[in-house]
């Protein structure tokens, strides 16, 4: 039912899942919606909540500079927005531990700000340039930060889940008592290979927790036209992956069922799916007009009554954590770091043409250590 | 004739044989409602409703084998990659299903269908998005390749395609589809696969190509009489496989010499299979060896910056016609 | 938990699927586990009773023919015996109508000669001789027979699925009232493919029927050590596709089951997961010496109590439809049969080189239609 | 030296390198319980316990993302297909991620992984089965491709694609599992990637080739010298990429008639690259047209007594070589 309500024809949204949304209680006993009280979110000190608060507003403002850069000519290729949906990745992050670990989909400029990459190196890479954080090889989709236990940043929908599942067998081999937080869309539950990932968690029992991001939508395509069955959670319950469905305009409520799936799979190694109902403002990419699959309505009654960022910050003004004063503070420096970072960007050299050659093999980057002889390329520059 | 884009030559031509074959259809993500990622399709939703032009979940595979098991039920199903890169996602559906079927069934089925979408680097969408599968394809019997690089091409081949009674993979090229020209309105405007075209008539060297890099082609043939007073002959393969080997062979016996471009990686790309057929066939005729262009052998780089130089651009082109003509 | 009786460790199995192993009825009330009575049973005359059981009987005489043919070295490649399963195929196939297809993997052998292929020219095929069903060209995995609605044979795992949608897609698409049965082993059910064709089938409503022959084991590999979560079928659930589980030794069920799979494709064109639990008696192939995944003890079991021919022939012959006789007579005509195919497949000539060239594509096996130019093979014979 | 099978001479490399480095694993379909489905991973779960012999589900496609995800943090994987046919239901995996990752990431990443298993016709598992994609994998940058002839190879190429830390394909052959032959014990005995080998010295024709077709080129060879007084240099490449073009060069400026001989289908195959590598680098020391024998442009038949003729057999390498020579 919760898909329902990204139909272009609009229906009022739930508050929160229903018992029959999941197989396992992945929140605690939260009566009235209100998830600011439990344990996870009990331990946060006003000032970490603050900090919360303003790398929502960071990524925000950093995708808004990246789209004038973009329509300046700066950015080629794609740029996908996660404007809409930062409550999802910033409260995911929050509740990781050091041998917790992220990857995700091609949308993942939200998701490089919260482990802690900088605004400089994710700008530069948009831009094409050397100083990026790949080097300007990656763009957009393809954000690393291995240091940060960020693994990307994939173009190919659903083909980071095997990936993450791997990340986590490394963990659970290694035996560090760490997860693997695999990221993806609603449309990525369609392809094959989540499935094959979803037996292997079970099976192996690996710590992996598939989080889908249902923001409605696989491009122009609506979560009924391209689904059948609902949630999209469930379809972890045949392979008895513990599964729920969670809101994630709530940055509290994404802690808590983030914060629960990973202590289950720290503590179980148990895999979980977890549905987090989130939304898209702007469209499937830069690229896209945005007219032919959903409303301005339906747009706009998101941003009135959904917004992460608006929704959290309210909260925070009413627990009396911050005031309107901090937080005009807290928009203003993050314009004028993404501003920063797109002169940062700017001003940064392209990338050397004899560069197309590095980063191909190991053993090419290592010339010391070659153990192979003979010719590794064929057209060179 | 009307003067229109490859992508409303596309457009035509599916249009035409949907209209013209009850069992055509094309399905593929955002074909219908969303009108094609690239708008090929623009229109078509409207004029032929939802059962001709199908919108598909994010399943390459399930889509791409549904297509082929409706094929050998007798329907023509046009399969439209939003990208050629994700046949990666749906290899085994084409390249064993639609493949072999035929001959594993001792030819009691045939497989009547068309996979289309475009198959380029260019556009800074980086290394997962902008493989040119073209050598995989025609590297595998049972499969038929082109690669019109024309609006006219796009189709006359495509049509051409739809109406082949074996599998056709079709590979387009987004930096091609605004590209405008000349096309026949006629219905049955049909192009024979495995004809090559000579786009360029030349004397002092033989530049063989297919896609857009035909068009580099002509830029540098352009700047070679112009700047270098040296008379290039262009051949545009356009079709893969079948290959028209005669035309090859003719322009490398009128010439002496061969540059091939491509946009496929070195390594067992198409211009080494070509390289292979002339010297094996035209070795008395050849003064020097055949050269090459291909794309730079690396992943597909987002940055703008390298992929102009990594896909075969004008002056790496020139460079080595110049070295060949020399 | 019907899985568990796979394991080496033996359990008792459970006669009849429990009321949680369907989230549809598709088997009529039968209380006692006696299918006989029910309507698509009743309606079969003494005749028929006794033809689908000689049919049983042939396709295992068949495969023993073909077991011995292997060992004296006349047939190359892969054999995958599907003797112990023959209840499956026979009583599937027999309640399918003029409209309704086939598609399966490589263990085909049987559905082959139920759907009326006839001996000779399956046998031929293993031999690889130019009588061979495929003229030589697909051997024991990739038999084929349009004409009879039979649509291979195919060797790659759960590749078939998609195909088997696309002939249910053509069905409808052609407004036939018909609907493709779609084998396939518990072990496809781990290849991704299968997934997608389950969204697509629920979110397009195609009538087709997935039919899992679960026999327990992928090659070496036991359900419970392949897969996670119980029943298979079961993984049909979260995409509102109609599943349930049933006793594959006993044709009467299985006749039962498909029977109600089909009218509902028929009426509804609703898609269904049928999961037929069932048993191969031999190695995954004749090459697997069938020593490290499983006891003699659990064979012996098989072959003793749930013998689909021994099973069918008691209830005929308590049924008064059949005489001892009789069933001698028909195992006779059988072995008869199957020799006799054996001689003709040796007796067949082998293709002639030039063979090989045939049959790649429609054009150039017809080149009076020829419409392309160019060179369409580059190494020939 | 001992002399062992080749498909010892895996198990030994495979024992080793597990034994040598905690980081090591084998998984696939069947590797475990079951000893291999070509019993290659023989005892060896026995010797190194369900952490390190994994058996996987029919997932090609999921636990070769793992083993990449795997290889990512540091683990070496490697990655047995039963046949290296079903890569393609994994394919993205493969030349996707495992090939672009290290690029698409600046060098942030290496990703060590081997992917190994037969790819290999003549045992009549028909079309699906039969698949030689070593022309597909070396057409990715990002990823090696080795093809080990011999016991020994197997054993020292195996060993160094496991040291390697860049991702390798290793295809093997199940008709050259049981060949027996010289193997060295040393735990450090490693063959370089890239070394082609010359395994028989001669002064009239350059047999190039790689795999099990090296073996039919010896037969040739033997044929040639005893039968028609003609005497063939054998070359295996060994590897395919990284490739020995400085071997290659050398014997073509030796002999200056080149014969190719591989498994793999012409069209775009290793001889089409090998080809144009030798036309641009020796054109001048060419007496005659470089021969090529590749399986016949089929998909694979079942039918013995057409796979003999379709697969490179003894008579038609023969006939080409003595074509050649003439
Ligand atoms: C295998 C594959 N097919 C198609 C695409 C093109 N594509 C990129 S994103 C996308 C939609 C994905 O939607 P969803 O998974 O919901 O993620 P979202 O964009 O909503 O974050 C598509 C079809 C792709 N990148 N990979
Ligand atoms: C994609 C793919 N992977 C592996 C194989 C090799 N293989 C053939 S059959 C088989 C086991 C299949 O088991 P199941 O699906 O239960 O069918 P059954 O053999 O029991 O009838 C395997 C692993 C294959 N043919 N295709
Ligand atoms: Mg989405
Ligand atoms: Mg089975």
């Amino acid at each position: 039912m919760e898909g329902l309500h990204h139909d272009t024809d609009l229906e009022t949204v739930s508050e929160k899942p229903t018992s029959t949304e999941q197989n396992f209680d992945h929140i605690g006993d939260v009566s009235n919606g209100d998830f600011s009280k439990t344990a996870i979110n009990q331990s946060l000190s006003s000032e970490e909540k603050v900090v919360l608060y303003s790398q929502m507003v960071r990524i925000r403002r950093f995708e808004e500079r990246s789209l004038r850069a973009y329509q300046q000519g700066h950015i080629g290729g794609f740029l996908h927005l996660y404007i809409g949906q930062e409550a999802v990745a910033v409260g995911a992050v929050s509740v990781m531990s050091s041998d917790d670990h992220v990857i995700t989909a091609y949308r993942d400029h939200g998701h490089a700000l919260a482990v802690g990459m900088d605004m400089d190196e994710c700008m530069a890479e948009l831009f094409g340039k050397k100083t990026g954080c790949s080097k300007g090889k990656g763009g957009s989709m393809h954000f690393f930060a291995p240091d940060k236990n960020f693994w990307g940043g994939h173009g190919i929908v659903g083909g980071q889940t095997p990936l993450g599942l791997g990340i986590a067998y490394a963990l659970k081999y290694n035996e560090k008592k760490g997860a693997c937080l695999c990221f993806m869309g609603d449309g990525a539950t369609n392809q094959g290979p989540f499935y094959e990932s979803l037996n292997l968690a079970s099976l192996w029992n690996l710590p992996v927790v598939f989080v889908i991001e249902n923001n409605g939508y696989s491009m122009g395509t609506s979560e009924s036209r391209h689904s059948a069955g609902e949630p999209l959670a469930k379809r972890g319950d045949p392979f008895d992956v513990n599964w729920s469905v969670h809101q994630g305009h709530d940055l509290y409520e994404v802690r808590e069922a983030i914060g629960n799936a990973l202590s289950l799979a720290h503590e179980k190694q148990s895999p979980s799916v977890l549905e987090i109902v989130t939304y898209r403002y702007r469209g499937h990419s830069v690229a896209d007009p945005d007219q032919t699959y959903r409303s301005k309505e339906e747009i706009e009654e998101y941003k009135k009554n959904k917004d992460p960022i608006n929704l959290f910050k309210d909260k925070l003004l009413a627990e009396g954590v911050l005031t309107e004063t901090q937080a005009q503070e807290i928009d203003k420096s993050a314009k004028e770091e993404s501003d920063a970072s797109a002169e940062f960007a700017l001003a940064s050299p392209f990338p050397d043409p004899t560069e197309l050659m590095d980063h191909i093999y190991w053993e090419s980057d290592h010339p010391e250590d070659k153990s192979s002889e003979g010719t590794l390329f064929f057209e060179t520059i | 004739m009307a003067i229109i884009t490859y992508r409303e030559a596309l457009n035509q031509a599916l249009s035409e044989e949907i209209e013209r074959d009850k069992n055509v259809v094309l399905m593929g993500e955002e074909v219908a409602q969303f009108k094609g990622s690239y708008k090929v399709s623009e229109g078509m939703l409207e004029k032929f409703g939802g059962e001709r032009i199908i919108d598909t979940p994010i399943s390459e595979a399930a889509f791409s084998g549904l297509a082929v098991g409706a094929a050998m039920m007798g329907m023509r199903p046009v399969v439209e990659f939003m990208f050629w890169s994700f046949c990666y996602v749906a290899y085994d559906q084409i390249f064993n299903n639609a493949a072999n079927i035929r001959y594993m069934s001792g030819g009691l089925i045939n497989v009547p269908i068309v996979f289309r979408g475009p198959a380029n680097g260019g556009t800074n969408v980086g290394a997962t998005h902008s493989h040119t599968p073209e050598n995989f394809a025609a590297n595998t019997p049972g499969l038929k390749v082109i690669c019109p690089s024309t609006p006219a091409d796009a189709k006359g081949l495509l049509k051409a395609a739809i109406r082949d009674n074996d599998p056709v993979c079709v590979m387009e090229n987004t930096i091609l589809y605004n590209l405008k020209d000349e096309v026949p309105e006629d219905k049955d405007f049909l192009i024979p696969l495995g004809k090559a075209k000579t786009v360029l008539e030349g004397t002092d060297l033989s530049i063989i190509s297919h896609g857009r890099s035909v068009h580099t082609a002509l830029q540098v043939a352009e700047t070679l009489s112009e700047k270098h007073n040296i008379s290039a002959e262009v051949l545009d393969l356009r079709s893969i496989r079948p290959l028209d080997v005669d035309s090859v062979i003719n322009t490398v016996k009128k010439t002496n010499r061969v540059l091939l471009v491509e946009e496929n990686k070195p390594f067992c790309g198409v211009g080494a299979q070509i390289s292979y057929l002339i010297q094996d066939q035209a070795f008395d005729y050849l003064d020097a060896p055949i050269k090459r262009v291909s794309s730079i052998d690396a992943p597909q780089a987002y940055s703008k910056a390298l992929e102009n130089i990594q896909i075969p651009n004008h002056d790496r082109v020139l460079q080595k016609a110049l070295e060949l003509a020399s």
